[in-house]
């Protein structure tokens, strides 16, 4: 007996189709969107706002450095505790929460699909054990192939075909999903108490940031790869940081895309995003940032905006968190991982009181609402770097709101209304515009439109959002408690929320890309990556790959070789 | 008596590790029934390698093996982690999970009684 | 003036093991206003099961109070395994007529605890404000923080009239510890604030400190990292005083020592 | 007569996986390399338990696994706060499983890492570590220094694998190139090798690691001659290795967690790693005992959000060590039933906690007997994880790696055993009509 549900009535939001805003049913049959159904479940979501489930384009969620961060705060896990229930295991965690309360909480929010922004590619098996134990959500994950030695190696020697060649062998050992890089290069020199800029040269390894970046453009445009690179680029959180992104986006406007996709996707951009030279002139750049996307079309961003209170800061960017450490003082854990890349933690508390906090919080805001193409700009607080994912429904509620804004501004730092544009923008968002930065933009900046994700559409994954509110709501405190619960969340064709409440917890999928490289040119390559095992790691090359047991619930995407 | 003060201490061993999966044989009970102790402690308790001591602290008594370590300092003795040298061990962890496995204040002499075999310590436990 | 009497009963120490009682339902400003049927069908967690206070404890009560100030709460019969006395109280008073077990006095914003015996580890955790007084010993962490946390007792009074464990007052931001014994190893460490002053001995008291003031009174046995700054007179007695802790780098080193 | 390569050792925390083994007849008849002595031993085996038992008046009895799990069930479902133990030398797929019984059960659970680097992690809370994988440290550290560790016995293979003696990319002449220190309280087999041997008084580490951090920000002047029996001249030049090394690396063992200020060792320790960032590259790392203790750690963190020593009583997780670690429970006499699973406490826990563990009742799961079956009332021998059952541990530098099944066996893994207790708890609070 076909498994049938019917969303009788509500008002669709569904960018990737076109569809903004109209009455319309919704019809599901064994986890898919269908045409009609013949004898279903009915849910009535009669003048309630219905999206097709979230997409995160980039959260921290599982892996070693979140388990570390959980480790670390105790004081942080105590914050969110919440019981069993008869469906729910226990909770734990505010800005670090326990696998299982991540998995219940981006639900109640709408949320269907999440990737994991950074994965170690020697510790890949953990970041797959704890997304396995993150229910509901399917989820995909970014291998870190930026300050790898053998990318380096590469990129200095010129020869493209042998780096994609080992991009696809770590995507591959890794069930990884994309090419993620972090500082490049500043990760390596981290490892010796150092760090580099884009046009450094990384110490001992003779090659520059740029080369990096550009490198790997190059590498992941020879398949057919749902994502383009997916950058966290140099000097993040340092004032003055502006150009060195807008000089990134220029390293590959050259390359061309093996899709209809960018080339490059910047990620929690308001980091990267600053003016000045020092803390005491520390200003906004948004404007900027916003202009050369608004003037370009190879470029994507996420914004990364800033929540206040307690978060816990963690990237793979392991300068970044020393320098952020001696700025606080506060407890710091570091994580190098050998000839590949490194990790840094540290607990930060936002104050709507500090001047740099403040001009932080608004440049966020601004690049979502400089940036006149919503496809171009996702939502994400780099979870929980700028704040934790459970603060999205009050950035939703900023952007839609001028007046939430200036209600906000006014209690802050008055920073806000001489170094920030946010005050003197009246740009409201519409709900269709909600729904391209947190399902549509998102679903095709990584390709996952083409794989059933953010979108409405027959043959989608019936991944549904109710919310209970109705399209004329502005009211900015109505529409940030009906983000963070949902009247229902539906995944794959199963009700897992019902009145905010988790109602079953079905496991969900893990997302892999397959790139596939020429056996020849993967042989060759491999001769090398043989003699960096044997000599510098301390595991095994045939220790190192995931095995297929991490992933019980898989979903592969093939990625054809282009050229 | 002729028993002196000493500061008790324990850790692994080698054979004490390769034994950890077979701690009712022989060998276990060689190795970690024992205390190493400074050559001139020994002298001033009279003691020779493999004649039998008994340590006792505010927690317990136990009586093991003796064994020359000059590595030890004076006044500091060493039995390897086990049962034995947990039968004089405190339970209470100040408040941090961890009991004091690690200086422990003891007195140590020579003695004509045996060393219990593992099972028979571990009935010294039931009521 | 009301008392509520809490005598807990001998049945429940009588099975092969002491589970813990937690009584942390059992604070004036949550008794206030409750009769004693109400207060009998209390419920209080023994082990992974939630009991009533009536099969727990023998109840009376006597007089009547207008708010949870008037509130007086006795505890009695053998109370090693009864935890989180006070914790979270806000007003009122608790006496405990014996030795309360762990996190008595955790958390408290107000009100008045009195332990006519010893206290085990974590007596008056995080105290935000009220008096704690322990007649007996504290063990250890009395006053400290939470795991993780950086910062401990922010408010409030604390007496030990006999000894105190490890760690007194770690992370000590604010409020007032006065230990009239020994207090054990690392007395005050990590604090940024208040006062604790040691009637007796210390051991390593003060360490990687960064604000506050630690007085010990008897002998201090100290760490290597402390600047000496003068000899200063406290209360009409001579002492050294010491700036510190050096270890946590100049700029931090604010705390003030003062030591025999 | 087969050779198994790239055999991963279930002993220690180092978790060496380059061992090649020689198997005969679902035997391991040779190590031909890789292990070192203590891993061998385990990997050619030892005397099994037979069979599962109940202990009736007094003996115990050879049973089914059927009942061994239901009578263990039993003891756990009747039980007002049953203890939950060990966990550090099995696989995280079992320990998963340890977490959603002690849910389940409202129990308290810890693992071993309460009585090994259960401080360590209570540093960490307070301090972070600044830490690395052991590759990193075999191809860049240029001062190695082993604080209350005795790795020469306790983990053997460590400095040939991944520190002192090992070569790497910036570290190709091995040790030549390398400076060795070593800092405990009495001349152990690994002092004996080092170029500096630091001899500190038993218990005086703290004010040694505090004396050091005052060096290292520009305070020498306030530091006294002689600091826990160091000379305040060796402490300088210590401090001077460090300064002048380009990457120091700073393990520690059971000296330092074991003794004195415990835990607050290990945070003067990291802090004196942080005070050496002002001068070079530093990191810290503990050297964890058991192949997978730090992987119960990692599960019972993401699981519930807290590593060890955690209670589900009220169907969340408190955490607080000291209060809920295994050693507190038995010494206040305060469980009334206990599950040991992959430890042996009779061995390891004080003399004055064991006598609680021999009141209640005690369900043992393990392959060998050992000073825990004497407390036990049911004993369910197991699967071998690593050598007769996969699944992923954790490394002490928390790198994943995934245990190879090489034997064939009849024994029940860990993970099976668990989820039929589950079961059966949960189908007698069905018949309960809870």
């Amino acid at each position: 007996m076909a498994d049938e549900l019917l969303i009788r009535n509500g008002v669709v939001y569904d960018p990737i189709n076109g569809v903004k805003g109209e009455k319309k049913d919704i019809c599901i049959r064994d986890g898919k969107v269908v045409d009609s159904v013949t004898n279903p479940k009915v849910i009535d979501a009669e003048g309630r706002v219905v999206m097709p489930g979230g997409v995160d384009i980039h959260a921290h969620i599982a892996g070693g450095k979140v388990n570390a961060g959980r480790i670390m705060r105790p004081e942080d896990e105590r914050k969110g505790v919440e019981p069993k229930t008869k469906v729910c295991r226990a909770q734990s965690g505010y800005s670090v929460p326990n696998t299982f309360a991540t998995g219940y909480r981006y639900a109640r929010m709408g949320y269907t699909f999440v990737m994991e922004a950074a994965m170690p590619p020697l510790a890949a098996r953990h970041t797959h054990e704890e997304m396995i134990d993150i229910p509901i959500l399917d989820n995909a994950a970014l291998p870190l192939i930026d300050n790898n030695w053998m990318t380096m190696e590469y990129v200095k020697s010129g020869d493209m075909d042998l780096l994609a060649a080992y991009m696809a062998w770590i995507i591959k050992a890794t069930k990884g999903f994309g090419v993620k890089i972090v500082n490049p290069g500043g990760t390596e020199a981290w490892a010796w108490g150092k760090n580099c800029d884009l046009n450094d040269s990384v110490p001992y390894f003779d090659v520059t940031p740029a080369e990096i970046i550009k490198g790997l453009a190059v590498a992941n445009e020879k398949f057919d790869m749902p994502h383009s690179i997916h950058v966290h680029t140099n000097m993040l959180g340092h004032p003055g940081n502006f150009e060195v992104t807008k000089d990134t986006y220029d390293l590959v406007k050259g390359v061309k895309a093996s899709k209809d996709r960018q080339v490059i996707h910047t990620t929690h951009t308001q980091f990267h995003s600053y003016g000045g030279t020092n803390w005491g002139n520390f200003e906004s750049k948004a404007d900027a940032i916003a202009d050369y996307i608004n003037q370009n079309d190879h470029a994507t961003i996420d914004i990364g905006s800033v929540i206040l209170g307690d978060t816990t800061t963690m990237t793979a960017d392991g300068p970044m968190e020393y320098s952020l450490y001696q700025i606080t003082g506060r407890k710091w854990t570091n994580h190098d991982v050998e000839l590949e890349t490194g990790s840094g933690i540290t607990p930060f508390l936002y104050s709507g009181k500090v001047s740099v906090h403040t001009i932080q919080w608004a440049i966020g805001q601004e690049l979502a609402l400089l940036v006149k193409d919503p496809w171009k700009v996702a939502l994400t607080t780099d979870h929980p770097n700028a704040g934790p994912f459970i603060g999205y429904p009050i950035i939703i509620s900023h952007l839609m709101s001028k007046k939430r804004r200036d209600e906000s501004a006014e209690d802050m730092h008055k920073a806000i209304f001489d170094r920030a544009a946010l005050p003197s923008i009246d740009r409201e968002y519409d709900l269709n515009e909600i729904a391209i930065i947190t399902r549509g933009m998102t679903a095709k900046a990584l390709g996952l439109h083409e794989h059933g994700k953010g979108h409405l559409g027959v043959g989608a994954d019936a991944d549904v959002a109710i919310y209970d509110m109705s399209p004329e709501e502005r009211d900015a405190g109505k529409i940030q408690k009906a983000f963070l619960n949902t009247k229902y969340t539906i995944k794959a064709g199963e009700i897992v929320v019902k009145d905010g409440e988790v109602v079953a917890t079905p496991p969900g999928r893990t997302i892999f890309v397959t790139p596939e490289c020429d056996d020849k040119l993967t042989d060759e390559m491999m001769v090398t990556l043989k003699d960096k095992f044997a000599k510098y790691y301390s595991v095994t090359l045939n220790n190192y790959p995931v095995q297929d047991a991490y992933l019980p619930n898989p979903y592969e995407i093939k990625a054809p070789w282009r050229s | 008596m002729e028993g002196m003060n000493v500061n008790l201490i324990s850790g692994r061993t080698t054979v004490q590790g390769q034994n950890l999966d077979s701690k009712l044989t022989e060998k276990y009970f060689g190795e970690v029934a024992r205390c190493d102790m400074n050559g001139s402690d020994m002298e001033k308790l009279g003691v020779a390698k493999d004649d039998n001591v008994k340590v006792t602290t505010a927690y317990g008594a136990v009586v093991v093996k003796a064994k020359q370590d000059d590595g030890n300092p004076e006044g500091l003795i060493f039995i390897p982690m086990g049962p034995w040298c947990n039968a004089v061990v405190s339970g209470d962890t100040h408040g941090a999970g961890m009991p004091s496995f690690k200086g422990i204040d003891a007195e140590i002499e020579k003695t004509e009684e045996e060393v219990l075999q593992v099972k028979e310590l571990m009935r010294t436990y039931m009521g | 003036m009301q008392t509520i009497t809490l005598k807990l009963k001998e049945a429940v120490r009588s099975g092969i093991a002491a589970v813990p009682v937690e009584v942390d339902a059992l604070t004036p400003d949550q008794l206030f206003g409750k009769n004693e049927a109400e207060l009998k069908a209390v419920k209080v967690w023994w082990g992974n099961r939630e009991e009533n206070t009536g099969d727990l404890f023998d109840v009376s009560v006597e007089g009547d109070a207008g708010n949870a100030e008037e509130v007086k709460i006795v505890f009695e019969g053998d109370l090693t395994r009864v935890k989180r006395i006070g914790d979270g109280m806000k007003a009122g008073e608790i006496e405990a007529r014996g030795d309360v077990d762990m996190r008595c006095g955790a958390m408290m914003e107000g009100g008045k605890i009195v332990v006519k015996g010893n206290a085990n580890c974590w007596a008056g955790r995080e105290m935000r404000g009220g008096e704690l007084i322990i007649e007996g010993d504290a063990e250890d962490n009395l006053c400290a923080m939470y795991r993780g946390e950086d910062k401990g007792m922010t408010g409030g009074k604390v007496t030990v009239n006999g000894n105190a464990g490890e760690l007194v007052g770690q992370y000590m931001a604010g409020g007032e510890i006065l230990i009239k014994g020994n207090a054990d190893r690392l007395a005050g460490l990590n604090m940024r604030g208040g006062k604790i002053t040691i009637e007796s001995d210390a051991q390593w008291p003060g360490s990687d400190m960064t604000g506050g003031e630690i007085v010990v009174k008897g002998e201090t046995e100290m760490t290597p990292s402390f600047k000496f700054v003068e000899t200063a007179t406290v209360d009409g007695v001579e002492y050294k005083k010491y700036l510190g802790d050096l270890a946590m780098g100049e700029k931090k080193a604010k705390g003030t020592l003062h030591v025999k | 007569m087969v050779e198994i390569t790239d055999v991963v050792c279930s002993l220690c925390g180092c978790v060496c996986d380059d061992i090649v083994l020689e198997v005969e007849n679902n035997k391991v008849v040779k190590v031909k390399r890789g292990a070192c002595s203590v891993g061998k031993s385990k990997l050619l085996g030892h005397e099994r338990i037979k069979s599962p038992m109940i202990r009736e008046n007094g003996e115990l009895k050879e049973c089914s696994y059927d009942e061994a799990i239901k009578k263990s069930a039993e003891i756990l479902y009747k039980s007002r706060r049953p203890l939950l133990y060990g966990w550090s030398s099995t696989v995280c797929e079992a320990d998963k499983v340890g977490v959603e019984l002690t849910e389940d059960l409202g129990a308290v659970m810890d693992n071993t890492a309460s009585v090994c680097h259960g401080p360590s992690v209570l540093a960490i809370q307070d301090v972070g570590l600044p830490s690395c994988t052991l590759g990193e440290v075999k191809n860049r550290a240029d001062l190695v220094i082993y604080w209350g560790a005795n790795p020469a016995q306790a983990h053997a293979n460590h400095m040939k694998r991944y520190s002192y003696v090992s070569k790497g990319y910036w570290t190709a002449e091995g040790k030549k190139g390398k400076k060795l220190v070593v800092v405990d309280v009495r001349k152990t087999m690994t002092a004996k090798m080092a170029d500096v041997f630091v001899q500190v008084e038993q218990g005086q580490d703290y004010p040694v690691f505090s004396a050091l951090r005052a060096i290292l920000q520009g305070h020498e002047d306030v530091v006294p001659d002689k600091v826990g029996g160091v000379p305040k001249e060796q402490l300088l030049e210590l401090a001077n290795m460090v300064k002048e090394a380009k990457f120091v690396m700073t393990f520690f063992g059971m000296g330092v967690t074991h003794t004195g200020a415990r835990h607050n060792n290990i945070v003067n320790a990291i802090q004196f790693t942080r005070a050496a960032h002002l001068h070079t590259k530093a990191s810290i790392m503990p050297l964890r005992g058991h192949y997978n203790v730090a992987g119960i750690n990692q599960v019972c963190t993401w699981e519930t959000g807290f590593p060890f020593a955690i209670e589900m009583a009220r169907g969340y997780a408190w955490y607080n060590p000291g209060e809920l670690s295994a050693t507190d429970l038995l010494y206040r006499g305060d469980c009334d039933a206990a599950m040991i699973i992959a430890s042996d406490p009779g061995a390891h826990f004080p003399g004055e906690s064991l006598k609680h563990l021999a009141k209640i009742p005690v369900i043992q799961i393990d392959p060998y007997a050992n000073p825990t079956t004497e407390f036990a009332d049911v004993v369910i021998p197991v699967a071998v994880s690593g050598i007769e059952a996969e699944g992923n541990v954790y490394r002490m530098d928390n790198i994943p790696i995934r245990l190879r099944k090489i034997l064939d066996t009849d024994y029940l893994p860990d993970e099976e055993i668990l989820e039929r207790i589950l079961t059966e708890v949960r189908a007698l609070r069905e018949k309960e009509g809870e």
